[in-house]
């Protein structure tokens, strides 16, 4: 990079007089090329292992699984495993169908997303579209910190606070439900819902609102029939984030729910969840090496498999309606 | 042809009128979440107040609900915070930087995508079933804030990668063709423009995925955590050279979720008061990190603005 | 293209003051807005020829910190549109606007064009379908899309989306008509069919637009206005403008020697 | 170079341990450290037949797979009881029907066929009034689980599945007492802390025997039966070679009667305590059980028997 | 401003033709580029100015599925940059490009023009200050700035942000400086700093710009290629371009009648 132009003073000087670059200068910008090449392609190598080390997370998390879960299934045929209405494993009477804590989970998850879709959606947009712009900047962090609780606050919260409210309202709920499980949980979830849809949704370009408002839309209108339409994708999102975290959730149901395992679709009645299954027996009292012990593992493969296909269907429906505004 | 003004008139204020209905259903429905985070906070420490004293955070736990304390607990907590951070942060980073700002079009990268989206949606559970077989026994890092640690970090690694997607995505294009344009490699452009200008985003992640982490109790309890925990780990700082000892990575620990739940199941009704402070102490922790979050947001954005 | 029979007033604007913050972005502008007639806005970047254009549907009340001072009165009825009494929805559904960059909303070709009338209430499918076959043709689009009504919009080719917007802004019967420079994102092809629609658009509607092009402004407008800083400093026939303009500051931009 | 002593396993136990952990700290000045965690009475065996902990805490006595665990692994442990935990049967204060509950009673509600059958009070005893009856229970992985299935049933973990579980016993205190036709049983500790809130339940051990209701005294006096158990710790042989771990035991042994009542269980008698430091003092290795549960054993019985490996 | 010297060539396209994906977006441009002279590139928009003047310095290479095809060569060496064995760093680090938008860095204001040398691992700071004072007095900026060099670049007005971006791009002393529609963003007073500054400049540089602004391609450059669709229509003395072309469709397009 010597000045090539400093020593030319006129613009005709020929070519052959000024800076034909000596072989020295060549052989000198090569090898800098050449060690500059493998630092960039170390780098990328060591970020790509980074990246990879997600996948090698859930190769692990599955192998495991998969691998303790095996004896039971040696035990106890698949079809069993899907279709038996009862789990037991612990008792005498083994039964080690897993549809009732499959139930549970979903009619548990039913409930919370009832609460937290709508609720985190409209706060959403009510932040997004509605709130004064001091408004959103404070309520929002503020509103992140609910998930921040512990969730074993939440569960005293749903058997103590809720669950007593709601006997009043329904004198013949039981003490323990996946109703009032289900509720608390929603609300501990719905900043994830919310936030995530208030970040598509002001992703949404203001060109978009300009062009409904100049039609004459409200503030409704534009929310209703615009922006959350764009913003589909990253709802869809926050939704899966939603089911995802309540499918997954312990500890609340573990203390407000019951954990009865029964096959039941009522939310009024008192069950167990995959995931409250499996603390109950990683806490307890069970010999390691058992069966019941493998059960939680089986449970454990069970959940990761249903997440694994909320995940997969959020991820079609972030591709099928990816924002193209 | 053209509607009369009045008639636009009536047609205006009937549709207003579900833009003062759907404030208000949106003002009610965020006071519902809100409240119950106060009341919530309000009930912890109403209840937790007589034992939110000194001697709380510096005693270890004990049999008697007045004397006993939460100093393990901070402590092994902030440490297996740390652990964390420290894993979490360089290898999300770095995953997020190779698939924002690396990652060619193809099958690998489509999957490594697809498997952060879904490892976010993992239940906590599982990884403390992972943590169980991987860290504690095939490993042999045992009960230790090293496993702790190392459990939390995963969990949170989808949260600081997709954190760093976003931010680095914030960056304009044109600042990278600028960076290009002088001569810079990719890694320089990376690493001296997109990362620093995207860090208060990355900051904000981490510090959410880390108020995550810091209340999870399912997967500490299955890779089994202490609870009575009389001591604290090695100090990390030695007096002989080279003054920095990693001994209290193997050290067992125990972190205030742990203890909180502890408390929760004692039989005597005395120790409900110690949870509920212990809870108090515990959300205090995420909200001073949330506000250093809101602070660092705020004043690297002010210097930031495309 | 001639401005020959004396036009009706459709709009004014008196002596208005716009602000964004502390910033004084249009300063005292006065100036008249024929009916069926269209009046271009030209001057160098900056000079505020959007920001007066948005004050006509009160665009900028969307933002914080803006403010109007003085008035633009709104005929056959002379109301001050930018009066804080007057709702700025009423406002914008007689005046409508079609933008830069085309904004098609993400859903099909008969659903942008209806969205206007189901904001105003209409519902039934068929007044909807006649309305929107109206406005599609009347935007010289119709024949392109018949066939692919339910398409998603954002499917349509850059000049497509924006004639698709104007039909959008039409089929709401707006007494005036917005254009903020609304050729700049498209091909010469794309743009040389909108300025043909525009020339036929004004047998029916009142238009104002905004454009950077000298070339266009003096192809396509009655009138024309040339702003600086925040002021008109002419405003007259597009033909005076063009050829003898009163102003030697005119005379400069208009001959390229700043801008 | 740390003098420690780990010790993990059952949260029956686990209030005592964190007792004794407690005081020998203190009195050792913090020149030994003791951990004690939870897993559970099969968690802390697994741990314990690895070799990784001192101590496991048992609501049981060690089970024959966890035996052969132990045997594989080449480790021998001595069983010492430390002492007894009354099951208690409560039902809810507003419950003026239940003066005593027999076992035959007991079981007719528990045992598996009256799942889904046994709904309401009057189907127990036709003297009790048409009352929907409420369970609640430890859960299916608990030791207390066990005993009671086996001591009430006749057959460990045989129960009916349709009640209420909670590895939280704290959970089971709120249930029966907020429900008028509720019924439960958990550790005496958690009785005697909720006491307002409960009422214990007297039990009939077999037709014509007295009804006798829970505490200290009837356990210790052996009265309170069946539902009387004693709980234990297990030392692994190999760590009695550290100086800190024996000095713990023999400070565990010391202390067990005065801390195991501070936190509401019940001390063995003296004698008990006695052979259990002579059976310490020998190392004297194995299960005084077969690798069953059984009911009823009295626990100077248990450490007089040949030790099975 | 005028070309009568005859000028050396310093570099040229040869029958380049550039594809974006499957769509051509240049066909088959043969264009020279003269040393120490400003060569200006007109046409109508979406005709390929920007994507042509960023052939010169591989921008392409950072988007994936970008096409070139053809020879672009740069004297004294001859080499032809677009040759895949060449290292677009190399390429970069001769021609250097100022951009539409100003893009700072948020970085102060002598970090910013600092850069381009510490990519080329200059870092003794006594060189560095030198260098930046350098490229700051040649951007006529220096006298503004030279009292907070190490505030943030941000707090800059637009244009001074332009000329802090030519000064960047000054400093590591390019063979060729490329300048997409540089003035796109400024006002009309930020605008004639930048061409003023441009006329000085090209005593020591060639210069390549591309502008949709007649006016200015008039005022500033020596050569002036009229694009049109991915071809080059004229190409000429910029006097003679705008006075008397060849071609008709040039002469339409300048006086105003397409565009
Ligand atoms: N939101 C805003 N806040 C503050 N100032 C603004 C805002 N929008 C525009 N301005 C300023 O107001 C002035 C007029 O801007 P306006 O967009 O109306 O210009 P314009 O004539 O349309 O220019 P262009 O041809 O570039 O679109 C400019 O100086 C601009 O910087
Ligand atoms: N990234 C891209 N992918 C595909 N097509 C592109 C891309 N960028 C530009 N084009 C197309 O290539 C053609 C030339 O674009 P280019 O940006 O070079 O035009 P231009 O002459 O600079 O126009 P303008 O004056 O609007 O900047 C246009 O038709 C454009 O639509
Ligand atoms: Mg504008
Ligand atoms: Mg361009
Ligand atoms: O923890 P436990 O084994 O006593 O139930």
């Amino acid at each position: 990079m010597d000045n090539k132009h400093m020593n030319t003073s006129s613009p005709d000087t020929t070519l052959s007089l000024t800076e034909c670059i000596s072989s020295a200068e060549a052989s000198r910008r090569l090898a800098h090329k050449r060690s500059r090449h493998l630092k960039e392609r170390l780098v990328e190598f060591v970020l790509f292992l980074a990246a990879f080390s997600s996948v090698a997370t859930t190769f692990a998390i599955v192998a495991i699984l998969v691998y303790e879960s095996i004896p039971l299934f040696k035990h106890v045929s698949l079809v069993e495993f899907l279709t038996d209405p009862q789990w037991t494993p612990l008792f005498d009477d083994a039964h080690f169908g897993i549809m009732p804590l499959v139930s549970g989970t979903l009619v548990t998850t039913g409930v919370a997303l009832s609460v937290c879709i709508p609720m985190g959606t409209i706060i959403a947009i009510y932040l997004s579209e509605f709130a004064p712009h001091k408004v959103r900047e404070t309520v929002k962090p503020f509103l992140e910190l609910l998930g921040a609780v512990p969730t074993v606050v939440f569960g005293y919260f749903a058997l103590i606070v809720v669950t007593p409210l709601l006997q009043k309202v329904m004198p013949d709920l039981p003490g323990f439900n996946m109703l009032s499980a289900g509720l608390v949980m929603g609300i501990m979830i719905i900043p994830y819902v919310s936030s995530v849809s208030e970040d598509a949704m002001r992703a949404v370009p203001m060109h978009l609102r300009e062009g409904s408002y100049a039609m004459g839309a409200t503030r409704f209108q534009t929310a209703v029939r615009v922006v959350v339409p764009s913003a589909f994708s990253g709802i869809a999102a926050a939704y899966i984030l939603g089911i995802s975290r309540a499918v997954g959730e312990t500890m609340i149901v573990a203390i407000a729910a019951g954990m009865q395992p029964t096959l039941t679709w009522k939310p009024t009645e008192s069950a167990s969840t995959i995931s409250s299954y499996i603390v109950q027996v990683a806490l307890g009292d069970l010999p390691h090496g058992s069966i019941g012990y493998q059960s939680i593992f089986a449970a454990g493969l069970t959940l990761m498999v249903m997440t694994l296909v909320f995940n997969i269907i959020g991820y079609w429906l972030k591709k099928r309606f990816r924002e193209v505004y | 042809m053209q509607q009369s003004v009045t008639e636009i008139r009536r047609l205006i204020a009937r549709h207003k009128f579900w833009d003062y209905v759907f404030a208000i259903v949106g003002l009610i429905c965020l006071l519902v979440g809100i409240l119950t985070l106060m009341g919530l906070f309000a009930q912890l420490v109403a209840d937790g107040a007589p034992r939110l004293k000194p001697h709380f955070f510096t005693s270890f736990p004990s049999r008697f609900p007045e004397e006993a304390g939460i100093l393990s607990a901070w402590v092994g907590t902030i440490l297996v915070m740390l652990v964390t951070a420290f894993v979490a942060v360089p290898l999300g980073v770095a995953a997020g930087v190779y698939l924002e700002e690396y990652a060619p079009k193809n099958w690998l990268t489509a999957i490594i995508e697809i498997n952060v989206t879904n490892l976010a949606g993992v239940p906590s559970i599982v990884f403390g079933l992972l943590a169980l077989g991987l860290f504690v026994y095939q490993l042999n890092f045992g009960q230790s804030i090293l496993s702790a640690g190392l459990t939390l970090a995963l969990l949170i690694l989808p949260i600081v990668i997709v954190a760093t997607r976003e931010s680095l995505r914030a960056v304009p294009g044109s600042i990278r063709e600028a960076a290009y344009a002088l001569g810079a490699t990719r890694w320089q452009m990376v690493s001296n423009h997109v990362l620093p200008y995207s860090s208060s985003g990355i900051l904000t992640g981490v510090i959410i995925g880390l108020s995550r982490a810091i209340g999870e109790t399912a997967p500490v309890i299955t890779i089994g955590a202490l609870t009575f925990i009389a001591f604290l780990p090695h100090s990390p700082i030695s007096g002989q050279f080279p003054f920095i000892s990693f001994e209290w990575l193997k050290d067992p620990f125990t972190v205030m979720p742990i203890q909180m739940f502890n408390w929760t199941s004692r039989p005597e009704e005395e120790f409900q008061l110690n949870a509920a402070a212990a809870g108090v102490v515990l959300l205090a922790m995420t909200l001073a990190m949330n506000a250093v979050a809101i602070f660092l947001r705020y004043h690297i954005r002010k210097k930031i603005k495309w | 293209m001639s401005a020959s029979v004396q036009p009706v007033l459709k709009a004014e604007s008196k002596n208005l003051n716009f602000y964004y913050g502390d910033f004084k972005a249009l300063k005292g502008i006065s100036l008249p807005v024929h009916d069926k007639r269209i009046t271009a806005l030209i001057g160098p970047s900056g000079c505020g020829k959007s920001t007066f254009l948005r004050c006509f549907n009160r665009m900028h009340d969307l933002y914080p910190g803006n403010r109007y001072d003085g008035e633009i009165t709104l005929n056959p009825d002379g109301v001050n549109i930018l009066s804080p009494k007057v709702d700025p929805i009423e406002v914008r559904m007689r005046i409508s606007m079609v933008f830069q960059k085309p904004n098609p909303f993400p859903k099909s070709i008969f659903e942008n064009v209806a969205y206007g009338l189901r904001v105003r209430g209409i519902s039934k499918r068929s007044v909807l379908e006649e309305k929107v076959e109206e406005a599609l043709t009347n935007a010289a689009i119709w024949n392109e899309v018949k066939d692919r009504l339910s398409d998603l919009a954002f499917n349509l080719s850059g000049g497509q989306q924006q004639r698709l917007c104007i039909a959008r802004a039409l089929a709401i019967d707006p007494e005036i008509m917005l254009f903020d420079e609304p050729t700049s994102a498209l091909d010469p092809i794309a743009t040389a069919n909108i300025e043909e629609l525009m020339a036929e658009l004004k047998e029916r509607f009142t238009i104002l637009i905004v454009t950077h092009n000298m070339q266009q402004a003096a192809r396509v407008s009655d009138f024309t206005a040339f702003l600086y800083l925040g002021e008109v400093v002419e405003f007259n026939d597009t033909k005076k403008i063009f050829t003898t303009p009163d102003n030697p500051r005119t005379e400069d931009y208009i001959t390229g020697r700043f801008g | 170079a740390d003098k420690l002593v780990k010790i993990d396993g059952s949260s029956t136990v686990y209030p005592i341990t964190e007792a004794v952990a407690e005081e020998f700290q203190k009195a050792k000045r913090g020149a030994v450290k003791v951990t004690v965690g939870i897993s559970g009475t099969g968690g802390g065996f697994k741990k314990f037949c690895r070799g990784e902990i001192d101590l496991s805490g048992a609501s049981r006595p060690i089970l024959k797979k966890e035996m052969e665990a132990c045997k594989q692994a080449g480790i021998q442990y001595i069983e010492l009881p430390v002492a007894y935990d009354a099951l208690t049967v409560v039902v809810n204060p507003q419950n003026t029907w239940v003066k005593s509950m027999t076992v035959d009673e007991l079981k007719k509600i528990w045992e598996p066929a009256a799942q889904g059958k046994i709904t309401k009070w009057n189907q127990v005893n036709p003297a009790w009034p048409n009352q929907p009856l409420k369970l609640f229970g430890p859960g299916a992985d608990s030791g207390t689980f066990d005993y009671f299935t086996e001591a009430v049933v006749g057959k460990a973990k045989s129960s009916r599945g349709d009640f209420t579980a909670s590895e939280d016993d704290n959970v089971l205190v709120q249930g029966v007492s907020r429900d008028r036709g509720g019924l439960g049983y958990f550790g005496y500790a958690y009785y005697a802390e909720n006491s307002k809130k409960l009422k214990a339940v007297p039990i009939v051990e077999k037709a014509g025997k007295p009804a006798v209701s829970p505490s200290i005294d009837t356990v210790k006096n052996g009265s309170y039966q069946p539902l009387s158990r004693p709980i234990f710790i297990y030392v692994n042989a190999k760590s009695v070679d550290k100086p800190e771990v024996k000095e713990f035991v023999d400070f565990y042994l010391n202390q067990a009667p005065k801390l195991s009542k501070a936190v509401k269980y019940v001390p063995l008698p003296d004698k008990a305590y006695a052979l259990a430091k002579s059976n310490f003092a020998k190392k004297k290795t194995g299960t005084g059980f077969g690798g069953e549960p059984e009911v009823g054993v009295s626990v100077e019985e248990l450490l007089q028997r040949e030790g099975k490996h």
